[in-house]
């Protein structure tokens, strides 16, 4: 009893950190989907191609890992695309207009980007605006104010290192942007399954009300995850900036909704309580590797659009179909 | 035990409103170490709000609280578990989604290096699940499991907290007689270790079993305190509803010979019953009783259409109605008093007047039209007819269980159904209207309906059927006349 | 080097101006025996960035850029030329990092060209309102220029309103014209800074009910507004060399990759029409 | 006691008939609005801006009936804008390509609309698919497909009839499109409180699965609801198109959250079950009179997006401020 009971104790945590929670369709899905572009086109499978991939998805991957937070606990976040933009503006003008470095440029984004997530999560919490609404309004303040901070114009002239930080491959592998998406994964994940405060996210998503009755301190949580949703969309738009080498008030736009999209190909339902980030991240990669062989495929913008609704619709299906 | 200590919590002028409504009167109430209080009332008596002052989910408009001398005031559940409250609240509270083991430690995952340690999670959990005879794998969702199976792990989730107090509100209401006693097991180690319970039942046979002091509620004020549990129940309930009670149980009719609903080899798509046989007659009460987990509910769902049939047939007056929806079956007449009142019965957040109009709309309809006024009359008329106390406007969340669980009856019988089915019918009710929904069901009978009475309270499948099918792990054991049936002939089936 | 495969990023092929421009080089690369990739931004920097890469990965020998956003990002540039592909910029150029070569209608000769035209037709005086395009964009920016050029060298007109569109769209055209005549019964001139914004604000003549006759400009001789220009639905408008700037871009691309160096700028002008002439460009688009 | 009981049924009935139904508070918005233009602007309080206004909301107001139907049941439609192209696409090209007579055309669009929500409805209840993705699988698709008909082109040249359906004030007042508008608001309204269907979706709403037991047929009704949505996105994309007079495939970018906005505005509840179409008028209205009178105002693009913003969080927060 016990010679089969350890192997299966050790097999049972691996399984259980790796948990896919509902991903396990979209992971097919992905597979699918790579194999069938790297038998259609040369370029798709070369290292150059995916390193390429992982560079595209670093904004989308920072962000979804945010949403996935909102999500989970029931809630939305339709802010983040104009949250993005306006901590962009807020570092290009701290950085270039007033002649700050750029390290207070990217700390006053970060804190503009906090304080729009706190006023979202306290609407929800304080003035009991549905997520949705409050966040709507918060995607109309924000771009409004990105716009206003230099009256519409971009701002460039960033130093060259800057820019580089998304580009040079060191070892020839990792952009500092890329290894930043990856530490916000790794993180994103960890805090989510193995602290109680993640684990607290759970709860509230699957019933605000039980959440409260066992003690868990909703509000203060509820307003925690959009903060956080906040400061990864600006920390995205300081990635953004580095791949642009320049700040835009119009960046971002409708960029919710691919987020959006991205967790919940990953398996994390929109009523909360249930799904995680490794399917998020299988979800990001969905959107990415699409877009990707898509372009590489020279398949017209149009019918992108066709397929890519296609596939959204197939993948999510293919996960509930799974579940019957 | 050490009842001459000093109360860990005592209430002194507790009052609570909801908007100009004043619910609690000034509620006086003292708890000592090692005792079970049990706190009983009419439905809409004021218990349920009485706990949730206690456990911090609602603040009191007025009146004071100690706890353990000192001056006690949660503003949250947090603080009143910290101080060391701990409550089952009457309805479930599970989240379906999360493993057991989850649900039992929400919101105090033990942790290891601040971390949550998933071994001592599920290791606990698991330990405190079987000390209540269940055997559920602590990894397995609760999505799926029988509100029994829930009870008990909401049971498992107040019985870890260690709390000084507990606040037992209906634990047993969907229990079986053997959980039950597993339940009052712990209560009485809990009690040996100094722990205060506040328990919370309808089920009076239980409280002398379990409780030391007894106190009664009527219309939100306390009226009656005895100190001690052995009074006759007869006395309770005069207390409890301020007049005396001639019997529970009405007198049956004599069904006629003639078969309304015949099921044949039913079997559930999802296998939790099996080739299960029996026939209704007219103006029969044909109970169903088993241990928790047999498959009753399922197979009374399938009937009513709402769980899917994997073969076998349902047979009305002779015709193959078998329903592939809720809808089939309510069209043929047959209406389905569900399990859940919560997720099954009631649209929470809507009026009662609304609830009950819902599965009647064709019948509220005036030339075709669904009028606001349509809507209020015919669930005033319908309020009335089955006494739940409460205004058509109100919303259901409004309601106390016992009431809302009386409109959930309304809203099935208001269309003059031919078969009733009743999932655990009184669940939650007290003696007065449980008395009132006996005689109703026995009047259905009467009328020539077909009624089906699924029940673990034995007394009650005992009292009220003419005929009583057992079940044991999804088959049908037997079939027992009025005559041969009584509780040792109905556990020797359910357990065989 | 031979230019075997192009690629072309396109900022937004939703506006008619663009998808001309890709027909243009399309088609001429087409005789030419050029292949053309093509990819569409969205009016998004960062998925043009993207795309840019993508296309990178695809062996271009050459690159036409149209650049996403409120103005050009250097980046596409910064890629292609790291890896020694010509750049040729369209529409828009980053100061920064400017293409090998860059070739645009020149916005602000044409706008003032335009506004002159409608100013004139009112008889050099009269109220006026102007519709913006998206703020802050390069073209905006330029149109508004050298209109108010036109509107100073004429002190009997008054601009009386103006409002701003976020997507240079017919509908948010119809909308600001029927709030500003609203405002203002007595305007006489309009200028729409793209022809969907012109076409909408005379649908908002047309439907205020103002009994004074609205002289109305426009810009970028879309293929779809030229006819109703024609038919006199409007009164003037800059016809942008859209198949012109394909055919110069694609020639532009191929003798920079031969090698050869080009002007910085080659900007070309956009024909002033009028109902009078739009025929010619309906038959043929320049 | 019967002298009062009398009079008081008959308040009953009409406070019943005009029931708020939580969008009081959203009234007293457009209140306040409306008598702050008036001061602040001339052109605000005439009776020809009015006109204006009622002419603007045309397509918004068509559209935010069908939504919400389809957020009272709890669901959600990101497709409508799309819709909405891809009818006025297909409308323009039966009639001025194909050459066939303008009734054909629209006939034509209304089924490809009511095809799209039909499509919509079953992923969501054949596939499980939930309706925020369903809905933007079929945003993606029907935007593809309204730019593939003519290659990403407009087309113009309609009867000269067809336009002034939207623009001739009958009897000095009422255009087609606004009377086709209010003809849509009184139906809409009517299903909704006095018919039976229509309390279904309410019970839908509150909870699929009592709904469900109370012998609902929950699938039929949600396909319906998505159906209708589409048709009616689809009726507001013809309305658009007398506006413009031509059709376009970018015609209708974003419209879903204008639109959803309006319905949430007027105190539909996105968890669904509670709501109504008095209110969503009030809400049309709240958004239409908004944007005239920052028009009118003379206010530069960036600052509406904010001033909108704040007035959205305001009007829900009011509401929910209200109730307690
Ligand atoms: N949120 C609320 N708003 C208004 N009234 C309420 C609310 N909650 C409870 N009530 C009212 O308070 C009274 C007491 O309810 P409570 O739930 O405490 O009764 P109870 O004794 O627990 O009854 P039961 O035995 O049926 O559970 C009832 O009349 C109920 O209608
Ligand atoms: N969805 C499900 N997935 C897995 N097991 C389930 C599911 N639903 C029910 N079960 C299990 O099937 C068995 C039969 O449940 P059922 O609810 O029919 O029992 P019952 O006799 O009605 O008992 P009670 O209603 O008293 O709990 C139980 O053991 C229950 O835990
Ligand atoms: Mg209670
Ligand atoms: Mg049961």
């Amino acid at each position: 009893m016990t010679m089969t009971q350890a192997p299966q104790a050790g097999r049972m945590r691996l399984a259980d950190m790796f948990s896919l929670s509902g991903a396990t369709g979209p992971l097919i899905g992905l597979f699918v989907l790579c194999v069938f572009l790297s038998v259609s086109t040369d370029a798709f499978f070369t290292l150059r191609n995916l390193l390429n991939v992982l560079d595209q998805i670093t904004v989308l991957g920072i962000m979804a890992v945010g949403m996935t937070y909102v999500i989970l606990i029931g809630g939305i976040d339709l802010a983040v695309g104009s949250v993005l933009a306006l901590a962009m503006m807020v570092m290009g003008y701290t950085a270039n207009v007033l002649g700050y470095p750029i390290g207070v440029g990217i700390a006053a984004a970060l804190v503009v980007a906090a304080f729009s997530g706190a006023v979202s999560g306290l609407m929800i919490t304080l003035f009991r605006v549905p997520a949705f609404i409050s966040t709507l309004a918060m995607m109309s303040i924000a771009r409004g104010l990105a716009n206003m901070i230099t009256d519409g114009q971009q701002i460039v002239g960033f130093p060259a290192w800057f820019s580089m930080l998304a580009f040079i491959r060191h070892g020839g592998f990792l952009t500092v942007t890329v290894a930043l998406m990856l530490v916000v994964f790794v993180l994103g994940w960890f805090y989510l399954r193995y602290t109680s405060g993640g684990r607290s996210l759970y709860a509230i998503g699957g019933s605000p009300e039980v959440a409260r009755l066992a003690g868990i301190n909703v509000s203060l949580m509820t307003v925690g995850v959009y903060v956080v949703s906040g400061v990864l969309a600006g920390l995205a738009g300081i990635v953004l900036a580095m791949r642009l080498d320049s700040v835009q008030p119009t960046a971002g736009f409708t960029y919710e909704l691919d987020t959006i999209a991205a967790v919940v190909i990953g398996g994390t339902s929109l009523s909360g309580g249930q799904g995680g980030i490794i399917g998020t991240i299988i979800g990001v990669l969905i959107i990415g590797v699409l877009r990707n062989g898509l372009n590489l495929l020279g398949v017209s913008p149009f019918t992108q659009a066709v397929v890519i609704g296609v596939v959204i619709a197939l993948a999510v299906a293919a996960e509930a179909f799974k579940k019957r | 035990m050490t009842s001459d200590n000093s109360p860990i919590l005592s209430l002194k002028g507790i009052r609570k409103s909801y908007g100009p409504i004043e619910v609690l009167h000034g509620i006086d109430l003292d708890i000592r170490p090692g005792e079970v209080v049990a706190l009983l009332g009419e439905n809409g008596a004021g218990k349920s709000t009485v706990s949730k002052i206690i456990s911090g989910t609602v603040p009191p408009s007025s009146g004071e609280m100690t706890w353990q001398g000192a001056p006690y005031a949660p503003a949250n559940p947090r603080d009143a578990i910290d101080a060391g409250v701990g409550m089952i609240h009457q309805e479930l509270l599970l989240l379906p989604h999360l493993t057991i083991a989850e649900n039992v430690f929400v919101g105090r995952y033990p942790r290891r290096n601040g971390l949550v340690d998933r071994r001592t999670m599920r290791d606990e959990a698991s330990r405190g699940l079987r000390r209540l005879g269940l055997d559920l794998p602590p990894n397995r969702l609760v999505q799926g499991l029988s509100t029994a199976n829930q009870q008990l792990i909401e049971i498992a989730k107040a019985l870890t907290l260690n709390a000084r107090l507990l606040i037992l509100d209906e634990p047993t209401a969907a229990l079986g007689g053997e959980e039950t006693q597993r339940l009052f097991d712990q209560i009485r180690r809990l009690k040996a270790d100094g722990v205060g319970i506040i328990y919370i039942s309808h089920r009076l046979e239980e409280i002398r079993q379990i409780a030391d002091r007894v106190v009664v509620m009527r219309d939100g004020a306390k009226v009656q305190e005895f100190d001690s549990a052995d009074v006759p129940v007869r006395t309770i309930v005069e207390a409890m509803v301020g007049r005396s009670l001639e019997r529970m149980f009405p007198a049956l009719g004599q069904p006629s010979a003639e078969p309304v609903l015949e099921v044949q080899g039913l079997t559930g798509a999802n296998g939790r019953f099996r080739d299960v046989n029996f026939a209704v007659r007219k103006g029969e009460i044909f109970g169903i009783a088993g241990l928790v987990g047999a498959g009753r509910t399922e197979l009374v769902r399938a009937i009513a259409g709402a769980d899917p049939i994997a073969s076998g047939s349902v047979h009305l007056e002779g015709q193959d109605i078998t329903p592939k929806s809720p809808r089939d079956a309510i069209r043929s007449g047959i209406v389905l008093v569900p399990e859940d009142r919560k997720l099954q019965g009631l649209v929470l957040d809507h009026s009662i007047a609304e609830n009950i109009a819902y599965p009647n709309l064709a019948q509220v309809a005036q030339a075709g039209l669904v009028t606001g006024g349509a809507v209020q009359g015919f669930a005033g008329h319908n309020i009335k007819r089955f006494g739940v106390k409460g205004q058509g406007n109100q919303n259901a969340n409004e309601l106390s269980g016992g009431n809302q669980q009386k409109v959930v009856i309304a809203k099935w019988l208001a269309r003059n159904p031919r078969v009733v089915v009743l999932d655990e019918p009184t669940r939650g009710i007290d003696v007065g209207a449980r008395s009132s929904i006996y005689d109703i069901i026995a009047g259905l009978a009467a009328e020539g309906v077909a009624v089906i009475v699924v029940s673990s309270d034995l007394e009650e499948v005992l009292g009220v059927s003419h005929r009583i099918m057992v079940m044991a792990a999804g088959r049908q054991a037997g079939i027992l006349d009025y005559a041969e049936a009584n509780d040792v002939s109905v556990m020797e089936l359910a357990t065989a | 080097a031979e230019v075997k495969r192009l690629g072309l990023a396109v900022t937004n092929l939703q506006a008619d101006y663009f998808n001309q421009i890709k027909i243009g080089v399309e088609e001429y690369a087409k005789e030419l025996g050029i292949e053309v990739i093509t990819v569409d931004a969205k009016n998004d920097g960062a998925t043009q960035v993207s795309q840019v890469q993508d296309l990178l990965t695809q062996d271009i020998d050459a690159l036409i850029y149209l650049p996403a956003g409120a103005a050009a990002a250097a980046v596409p540039a910064r890629l292609a030329k790291a890896q020694g592909i010509p750049v040729v910029n369209v529409d828009r150029n980053a100061d920064d990092e400017p293409g090998d070569t860059f070739i645009a209608t020149d916005n602000a000769t044409s706008a003032y060209e335009v506004c002159k035209h409608v100013i004139g037709l009112a008889g050099g005086a009269g109220k006026m309102i102007m519709i913006h395009g998206q703020k802050g964009t390069t073209p905006e920016v330029e149109r508004t220029k050298g209109c108010m050029q036109a509107i100073g060298e004429n002190p009997g007109v008054e601009l009386v309103a103006q409002q701003w569109s976020n997507q240079w769209s017919q509908a948010e055209g119809l909308d600001i014209s029927q709030n500003l005549l609203q405002a203002n019964p007595d305007v006489t001139i309009i200028f729409g800074q793209a022809d969907g914004l012109a076409l909408g604000a005379a649908q908002g003549v047309k439907v205020s009910g103002v009994e004074q006759r609205v002289y109305i400009g426009g810009f970028d001789g879309d293929t779809t507004a030229l006819p109703i220009l024609a038919e006199g639905g409007f009164d003037a408008t800059a016809t942008q060399q859209v198949r012109g700037i394909g055919r110069l871009a694609v020639d532009s691309a191929v003798k920079l990759a031969a090698g050869e160096t080009l002007p910085a700028e080659q900007l070309l002008p956009g024909y002033l029409t009028t109902p009078e002439n739009a025929g010619e460009y309906v038959a043929e688009h320049p």
